[in-house]
């Protein structure tokens, strides 16, 4: 193409003025649970900035736990009135999609956020330092590990309140990442939840020099992750000349052209697209954690905060499996057949490293971060099945994994020792005899993890497989139950740790946690429980929000 | 609709477990007798399913149906035929005895930390495998059958690896060491098995998009559902290797040993005598009603692996040193019988099958529980450290013999009749094999005898010399069992009438006729 | 020119980012690379928005912008944070948590 | 009058039941009890018997049904009983002798502790045996088969603190299993060729089938006679078994159970009359076992050693006999009833003796006996004569037609066994003989005993010498009462359907030959122990001699290949389920283990090298999504 026609094209689109912009009409209502979640967290920002610092504390949990119960009422109230199903539509200029997987997993994670903000706000485990109450997150984020600074911030009785609007943030990004309906918004989302998350990594209050390093470390990876994204973003756009879901997947199948002929050589064709979507789906898959991508989970998880990481194991999955399907399921149909040995591949190998990896892992953290990758290749079996049922089969994993995620996590943070927490494995040694309550929830979760019937974790399993046989996957489900007997045996490697093996002298003690982690804990051990014995009603739920939007 | 009978004796050990597990630490004599108290309520329930089935009623009966995971084709069904109901009888008879025989296996040796209850948690688990056992004897429901199959290896697992044999050779630090190992790999293999199995399961969905076998084994029947060949072995294959597994047959069964072995007298029963069962109870129920002609096309194959059990079992209870894995490997030599006698696919074989269920659950009772109180004497599972017991000891020596002579299948004891019919029934289709699955009778003698020879005969060594008698609550153990041996070899009219229409039925399944005799043919 | 040399030239930039990222030592350089890929998206971004004669690309690159700043600011807290209780600015010494 | 059947079975049963579950307070009247509780068997038996002799010859099998046992598609096992004349000749034998038995117990094992159980396990024995020979079908057949194996094992082993007591008794035991499996295969072969094994539908529907199913039946058949009865190659057990009490050698090693193998094949006749190759078996095993027996018996210095040789010999003549077919079968009863009597007697008279010497058996240590022991030296003697065949007693009158038939056989092989047949005769003449001089002549040559003593022999009690001289009385002329006018022959011929068969030689000349052979054997005899002095010590002897000691090497054979060869085949199989079963599944654990060993190195903690993972990651993704294209 001659250099004069690009000219002209562009000298024809500027020839007639843009002479009016109208306004954007935005559906605030439709939009509520967003809006609640980010309102909520500026008014956070500015407690910080004018409360004073002893009811802090207070108030930041009040406006947490307010926000998220209200954004999920709303989000119940949408569903409840048919947005899921029959009123599914877009919203904010094609922005936001508001559907059944959208609500489905918004509702997942408020209620996931909720549960993670009641670890973040539990202060009873640490020993009363200096008269004041303190928490798992360091007293002043500035000062330097060990030094004075440091020491006089804790004997102030400082605390990171911040983690509270920061979380509501990551929340309020995570929302809008499985609901993004264009390629534009969907990276704003995930910068919008991620660089929250990069800092609550960073604020441990114990080993902090590990919770910096893990806060680099997935600072720099995700970043670098995300830099592909958008440069995979723009491609799709180059292909598309637009960043709309819609309009992206016309174009894809061939319904739309929106090339000029012309310039047909340059654009529009396949090879922008497809190395463009490859590039999405590596970003996305670097937040689920999917080998090769997972690298940075085992350190980040292991260093940052436990409550962080089980927020982050939780809710960045959900969201990030949501913005997955909708851009596998909305954008990228036409392509199943270029993606889907892909993803094949990378199920594959994401069930089997994370399974095998796990075996030889010492810290209890490390464990769980390497299961949570065996589980995300569970979850893309799912993804593969490219059915209805897939779709709502990857609802419900999700729904059941995240709640016991955060129990087991919760669990983690009561094991502890002079140190802290106690995350050791050698340190679990017979746990069960000194507080068989305590080890019989965390064998619990295991067994979840583990797939054993009755539990959760069986149900969610069962329902992936499931769709990924009628999907015609049925050698991924041979592969998912050789990785899962893997798997199998580490989580037994724990129970048989805190059972059968006599316990230490120097053995941590057991914390009673307050009220708060009690529920998380709670929630996640009923939630394992229904879902195991009784699933139907939320299969059901799960199967409705089945369908997307487009 | 009626009483949920089934679903009651099913729930009840439940109850009864978790009742058992909430006595608080210090009354531990309370939760044994409220253990107790549950199983003997349980068999009362069991008998009543035993009178209110009618043999020559329909296949299934006292069923029960309720909806449950729609998404998953799953519903809540149960019911029982004449097999179901005589096993299920079996589990709750024995579990009192295995109650009563542990009575004090799960003694604290010192007071530990107050929160710490062994005692409750050992009977608690107990009442959980007997719940569990049953019910996935009665379910009709493959997924629900799976689902108990499969959750039945924790609270086993926690009795293997948690409350071992005291009577151990070797530190305390071994001791436990070889417990969990045995544990483990108890769980490993069985969950391996069960993971296969899954895979099945949900092709079986895939293909058949529901789980009730008789809405499956109906379509079958009439056509409308068929599956392809490969599709068919496929998913029998899936099955049946999580049934070997728990049979166990061999090569899979190196689990059992160990377990037995390292777990107490009464768990090592409730593992070979009621666990292990629903494995070839399943292989009946499931394989061959679900994938007849599967069935067919495998069993050249597993009539071999079933031989093999049957002489290396039996080979490497000769070998044993250890009292507990010869009881051991002699079951895996039975269980190869037991194998042999479903897939031999003549009314004989099964009903001899069925049959050996029930007596190897009586004879492995009565030698292990007798094993049991005789290593709890002495503290050591070594044959080599008994000698001459029957001097000092008569009574516990001439149960032990019993046990003996039941296991090595004696005529006039209840194993002779189920392991005479497998052979007839075997050496009926395939005489070479009927030949060699004979000699596993002489080895048994060999086994058996060797093992009483040895540790009851010759000059009394001096540790045994002070050994008690059988004392009250362990004749109370032993007696009935005994009893039941006698009269079920003498008179097993009431449990063949049992078993003969399920099996029948099972015949149909596979469209099977058992071979005419030669004279009749000719005419 | 022809502007889909500029293309070429984003996408140059992004290989070049990218290779620092992975061969540079300190952690404000690997920064600057990371940072340097964005931009070679936005060059990209408005190149095809020119191509394509719409602006939603020239929009996007805005929005870049903005994002990327806002990442400066978190990366260098953190970044600064672990400069001043290492006293390195070495991505290879922070590797406390391995295997 | 058949529902008395059952309570032929039922008495000892109870009695059984009785003694072995009663507990200490019975120790006081236990052995009456029993002994009791078998001579009302026996009383019932005559009762029977009586009833029966009423009856005409056609009539006279009375048939009993109790209850249906294993009912099972296309399987029916029933407990029902037959009584027959066969039957009854043994309800007799084994009944009678049996109470005799019981009565000499009481003596014998006054002094033992577990007397009460003793007596017990004799029930138990006679209850098994009876219902061996009332059952009507073969599976009930089989229960008492083993039946009576269970109790030969606790009898044997009754005193097990004895090593080689609990030894012999697993021995007896596992060598009968052997043979057991054989009448297994057997029923199984009939149920499969006839759909029943009940005897009746069986023996008449023989001719409905194959040779070759008959042939093959047959030989399981023997193979079970083999084990039961200790016939070569299954007899190693007998001479073992010797370890138990002499009453249980002499009621079940000599008299009864060891006889059942020669019921066995009689009772199935009709099978082996349609299969001559199995017949041919038969008799080569009652052959070659007689000399067996015989040669060993000559070299034991053992005394029940030497006795259960002849035994085994014995039984050899029955087998051969039941082996004929029709012209043997008859006589291989009457001699298996004479031999009951006076074996058992010569085994009464051996225990009677080692009563008296201190339980000494080596014969070298007797010598002189005769008068300090009068009574059991003089029933000794009889049964001696008796089973040497001397004329008038009863062993000439059995063996003697055992012999004529074995000729009557015809051909080379009546030829053959004919001479086999007479050779046994002096074979038997020569170490009976032996026996006697040994243990009732020539000087004293006593020895003291572990306490350092000298035996000083008595006669036995009453309870122990009565049953001695009845048994003695049967020994002397049950032969003749049977064969004056045949009566024996005539009462079984309903069962065994007699047939002369076509001697070559006449009664009168078969008669002389053997005249002769025992001449000649107990001469030899003679010259060797009766004329010359016999040492303490046993000379080494001859090869022959040495092996005869040896059982022929027989024992030496089955240690070598089946205990030793057993042994390193579990030994390797135990280390073969341990190293290579669980070796391969460990090995798989392990290996898993290692590979995530390996792969977790790849974490190696460096932010950069994580980098490069997704960098290559990418790359991956974005060729292989082309490659996807463009393939």
């Amino acid at each position: 193409m001659s250099a004069t026609a690009v000219h002209n094209l562009w000298t024809m689109a500027a020839a007639d003025p843009i002479d009016k912009i109208d306004a954007p009409n935005i559906e605030y209502g439709q939009l509520a649970p967003t809006l609640i979640v980010i309102g909520a967290a500026v008014i956070g920002v500015l407690v910080e900035a004018f409360v004073p610092r002893k009811s802090r504390y207070y108030a930041q949990l009040f406006v947490s736990v307010v926000a998220l119960t209200a954004a999920f009422a709303a989000v119940v109230a949408l569903a409840s009135s048919g947005y899921g199903t029959t009123k599914a539509r877009i919203a904010a200029m094609g922005a936001i999609a508001v559907d059944g997987p959208a609500l489905f997993l918004q509702g997942t994670i408020l209620l996931a956020g909720l549960v993670a903000i009641f670890t973040f706000a539990e202060r009873r485990l640490d020993p009363v330092a200096h008269g004041n109450r303190i928490d798992s997150f360091v007293a002043q984020a500035g000062a330097v590990p060990g030094s004075e600074g440091e020491q006089a911030a804790t004997k102030a009785g400082f605390t990171t309140t911040e983690v509270f609007p920061l979380a509501l943030f990551a929340i309020g990004g995570m929302l809008v990442f499985p609901s993004a309906n264009d390629l534009l918004t969907l990276f704003i989302a995930l910068e919008v939840f991620s660089l929250p998350l990069y800092l609550l990594c960073a604020l441990a209050r114990r080993k902090r020099l590990m919770s910096q390093e893990a806060a680099v470390k997935y600072f720099l990876l995700g970043a670098f992750a995300s830099a592909f994204t958008l440069f995979g973003i723009a491609l799709i756009y180059g292909y598309a000349g637009s960043v709309t879901y819609g309009t992206v997947a016309k174009v894809v199948d061939g319904t739309l052209t929106t090339v000029d002929p012309a310039l047909a050589g340059t654009m529009g064709n396949d090879a922008l697209l497809l190395i463009g979507s490859a590039m999405i789906v590596m970003g996305l898959l670097f937040k689920v954690g999917a080998v090769p991508f997972h690298m940075w989970t085992p350190d980040v998880y292991q260093g940052a905060p436990t409550p962080v990481t089980g927020f982050m194991a939780a809710a960045t999955k959900v969201a990030a499996f949501g913005a997955l399907l909708r851009l596998l399921y909305v954008v990228l149909p036409g392509l199943r057949w270029d993606w889907r040995p892909v993803m094949f591949g990378v199920a594959v190998i994401t069930m089997l490293g994370g399974a095998i990896v796990a075996i030889t892992q010492t810290d209890i953290k490390r464990l769980l971060a390497y299961s949570s990758i065996a589980h995300a290749g569970f979850i893309l079996a799912g993804v593969i099945a490219t059915t209805e049922d897939g779709v709502s089969s990857v609802l419900f994993y999700l729904g059941a994994y995240s709640f016991v995620t955060i129990g087991a996590f919760a669990v983690v943070t009561l094991v502890r020792d002079a140190g802290g927490e106690a995350t050791h494995l050698s340190k679990w040694a017979g746990l069960g005899r000194r507080s068989p309550l305590v080890a019989a929830v965390f064998a619990v979760f295991l067994l979840a993890f583990a797939g054993i019937p009755l539990t959760s974790g069986f149900s969610g399993k069962f329902a992936v497989f499931k769709a990924a046989a009628e999907g015609g996957a049925g050698s991924l489900v041979v592969v998912g139950v050789i990785s899962s007997a893997i798997a199998a045996f580490f989580y037994i490697r724990v129970i048989v740790l805190m059972f059968f093996s006599e316990p230490k002298a120097d053995g941590p003690t057991v914390a009673v946690p307050s009220p708060l982690t009690m529920t998380a804990i709670g929630v996640g051990v009923a939630v394992t429980l229904v879902l195991g014995v009784a699933p139907q009603y939320f299969l059901d739920l799960a199967g409705q929000a089945g369908v997307f939007v487009r | 609709m009626s009483f949920p009978l089934l679903t009651a004796t099913a729930a009840l050990p439940a109850v009864g477990a978790i009742a058992t597990a909430a006595v608080p630490a210090a009354r531990r004599t309370a939760a044994k007798w409220l253990a107790l108290l549950f199983s003997l309520a349980t068999l009362a329930l069991a008998i009543t399913v035993l009178i209110r089935f009618d043999p020559d009623g329909d296949r299934y009966q006292l069923t029960e149906s309720h909806a449950w995971i729609a998404d998953f084709g799953v519903r809540y069904e149960l019911g029982v035929d004449g097999i179901a109901v005589s096993l299920i009888a079996l589990t709750a008879l024995l579990l009192p005895f295995i109650i009563l025989a542990g009575w004090h296996d799960a003694d604290p040796l010192e007071t530990k930390s107050s929160r710490w209850r062994p005692t409750q948690g050992f009977f608690a688990l107990i009442l959980a495998v007997e719940a569990m056992v049953i019910i996935s004897f009665q379910a009709t429901d493959v997924f629900l059958f799976y689902i108990f199959f499969e959750a039945m290896l924790i609270p086993m697992y926690f009795l293997i690896g948690g409350f071992g044999d005291r009577a151990h050779a070797g530190s305390d630090e071994k001791a436990s060491a070889q417990r969990s190992y045995a544990a483990v790999k108890f769980l490993l293999y069985n969950l391996v098995g069960g993971l296969i199995m899954l895979a099945a399961v949900i092709g079986l969905y895939v293909v058949a998009g529901n789980f009730s076998i008789q809405e499956i084994a109906e379509a079958r029947a009439n056509g409308s559902l068929d599956m392809a060949t490969n599709t068919e072995r496929l998913l029998f294959l899936g099955f049946f290797f999580a049934f070997a597994v728990k049979a166990p047959l061999w090569p899979l069964h190196t689990w059992l040993p160990n377990a037995m072995g390292e777990s107490t007298a009464p768990v090592a029963v409730l593992i070979t005598a009621v666990v292990d069962k629903v494995g070839t109870f399943a292989m009946l129920r499931f394989c061959l009603q679900l994938f007849p002609e599967a069935s067919k096309w495998a069993t050249p194959v597993i009539l071999v692996l079933a031989l093999i059990s049957i002489i290396y079992g039996a080979l490497l209870a000769v070998g044993q040193r250890d009292i507990k894995r010869l009881v051991a490997y002699a079951s895996i030599s039975h269980f190869g019988f037991i194998v042999l006698g479903i897939f031999a696919m003549t009314s004989q074989g099964q009903s001899g099958a069925t049959l050996y269920m029930v007596n190897h659950g009586l004879s492995t009772a009565a030698l292990m529980l007798v094993a049991g109180f005789l290593i709890s004497r002495r503290g050591s599972r070594l044959i080599a450290d008994y000698g001459g017991v029957q001097k000092v000891a008569p009574v516990l020596a001439g149960t032990f013999l019993i046990g003996g002579l039941a296991t090595l299948s004696l005529p006039g004891l209840a194993p002779f009749v189920s392991e005479f019919l497998v052979l007839v029934g075997a050496f009926a289709r395939y005489p070479v094999v009927g030949i060699i699955a004979t000699l596993g009778i002489v080895l048994a003698a060999l086994y058996t005898l060797v093992l009483y020879q040895r540790t009851m005969t010759g000059p009394v060594k001096p540790e045994v010399s002070t050994m008690p008698d059988l004392r009250v609550r362990e004749l109370v153990v032993v007696a009935p069992l005994i009893a039941l041996l006698i009269s079920l070899g003498v008179y097993p009219k009431p449990l063949t009438d049992l078993v003969n229409p399920a099996v029948e039925h099972t015949m149909s399944d596979v469209q099977k006729k058992d071979p005419k005799p030669e004279v009749e043919a000719a005419k | 020119m022809n502007p889909v040399n500029y293309l070429y030239l984003a996408a140059l930039l992004f290989t070049i980012g990218a290779t620092g990222v992975l061969i540079r030592r300190n952690v404000i350089v690997v920064f600057m690379c990371i940072e340097l890929m964005l931009n070679a998206c936005n060059l990209a971004f408005v190149a095809f928005s020119r191509l394509h004669g719409n602006l939603d690309g020239q929009i996007i690159a805005f929005f870049t912008m903005v994002v990327a700043a806002a990442e400066v600011v978190v990366g260098l807290a953190i970044i600064v944070s672990l400069f001043r209780s290492r006293h390195s600015a070495s991505v290879d010494d922070a590797s406390l948590m391995k295997l | 009058m058949e529902n008395l059947i059952a309570l032929l079975v039922a008495a000892p049963l109870l009695g059984a039941a009785v003694l072995l579950c009663g507990g200490r307070r019975l120790d006081r009247v236990g052995h009456w009890l029993g002994t009791l509780l078998s001579a009302a068997s026996f009383v019932i038996g005559l009762a029977l018997f009586t009833d029966m002799l009423g009856k005409g010859a056609e009539e006279r099998s009375l048939h009993q049904h109790l209850f249906s046992w294993i009912p099972v598609e296309g399987f029916k096992a029933d407990v029902a009983f037959q009584l027959d004349q066969l039957s009854m000749t043994f309800v007799l034998l084994i009944s009678g002798v049996g109470t005799l038995i019981h009565l000499y117990s009481i003596g014998y094992m006054e002094h033992d502790e577990r007397r009460r159980r003793f007596f017990g396990y004799l029930n138990l024995f006679l209850a098994a045996m009876l219902l061996l020979v009332l059952a009507d079908n073969y599976l009930l057949l089989y229960v008492g088969w083993e039946g009576v194996g269970l109790a030969s094992y606790l009898l044997i082993g009754f005193w097990q603190h004895k090593p080689s007591a609990a030894t012999a008794a697993k021995k007896a035991f596992l060598v009968n299993r052997v043979g057991d499996m054989g009448l297994s295969i057997a029923i199984m072969l009939m149920f499969t060729t006839f759909g029943t094994f009940a005897f009746g539908p069986v023996l008449e529907a023989t001719g409905e089938t194959s040779e070759g199913k008959l042939t093959a039946i047959g030989l399981m058949l023997l193979l079970a006679a083999c084990g039961k009865s200790a016939q070569v190659p299954l007899q190693s057990w007998l001479g073992d078994a010797m370890e138990g009490p002499t009453p249980v050698s002499a009621l079940i090693h000599a008299a009864t159970m060891v006889t059942a193998g020669v019921y066995l094949i009689v009772r199935s006749g009709a099978i082996f009359n349609g299969a001559p190759d199995a017949q041919l078996a038969v008799t080569v095993v009652g052959a070659v076992t007689l000399l067996f027996g015989a040669i060993v018996g000559c070299a034991k210095d053992d005394i029940k050693k030497a006795l259960a040789g002849s035994t085994m010999s014995q039984i050899g003549y029955m087998i051969l006999a039941a082996g004929l077919g029709p012209i043997g079968y008859v006589f291989a009863i009457m001699h298996l009833v004479t031999h009951g009597f006076f074996k058992a007697g010569l085994f009464l008279g051996a225990g009677s003796v080692m009563h008296g010497m201190n339980d000494e058996v080596d014969m070298r240590k007797y010598g002189g006996l005769r008068k300090y022991m009068p009574v059991t030296f003089v029933t000794f003697g009889l049964g001696y004569l008796a089973i040497i065949g001397f004329p008038g007693l009863s062993g000439f009158f059995s063996k003697d037609k055992i012999i004529e038939a074995a000729f009557a056989k015809g051909g080379t092989e009546g030829w053959i066994l004919g001479s086999v047949a007479l050779l046994g005769a002096a074979i038997t003449a020569y170490y009976m003989t032996r026996v006697m001089l040994l243990t009732f002549f020539g000087e004293k040559r006593w020895q003291p005993d572990a306490q350092g003593e000298l035996p000083h022999p008595h006669e036995s009690p009453k309870s122990m010498t009565i049953p001695m001289i009845l048994l003695a009385v049967g020994s002397v002329f049950a032969g003749g009462f049977f064969s004056i006018g045949d009566r024996f022959m005539h009462w079984l011929e309903p069962v065994t359907h007699h047939d002369h068969g076509d001697s070559p030689l006449s009664a009168a000349t078969v008669t002389g030959a053997t005249m002769v052979v025992l001449v000649i054997g107990v001469s030899l005899a003679w010259v060797q122990y009766g004329r010359r002095p016999v040492p303490v010590v046993a000379p080494r002897g001859s090869l022959l001699t040495r092996a005869a000691r040896r059982d022929l090497l027989q024992d030496d054979f089955n240690h070598v290949v089946l205990v030793r060869g057993g042994e390193h085949l579990t030994r390797s199989l135990v280390y073969v389920d341990h190293t290579l079963v669980d070796g391969v599944v460990n090995g798989t654990a392990a290996s898993v283990g290692g590979l995530s060993g390996r792969l977790r190195k790849l974490q190696n903690g460096y932010a950069r090298s994580y980098a490069v993972s997704m960098f290559g990651g990418a790359a991956v993704l974005i060729v292989a999504t082309l490659l996807m294209r463009a393939v």
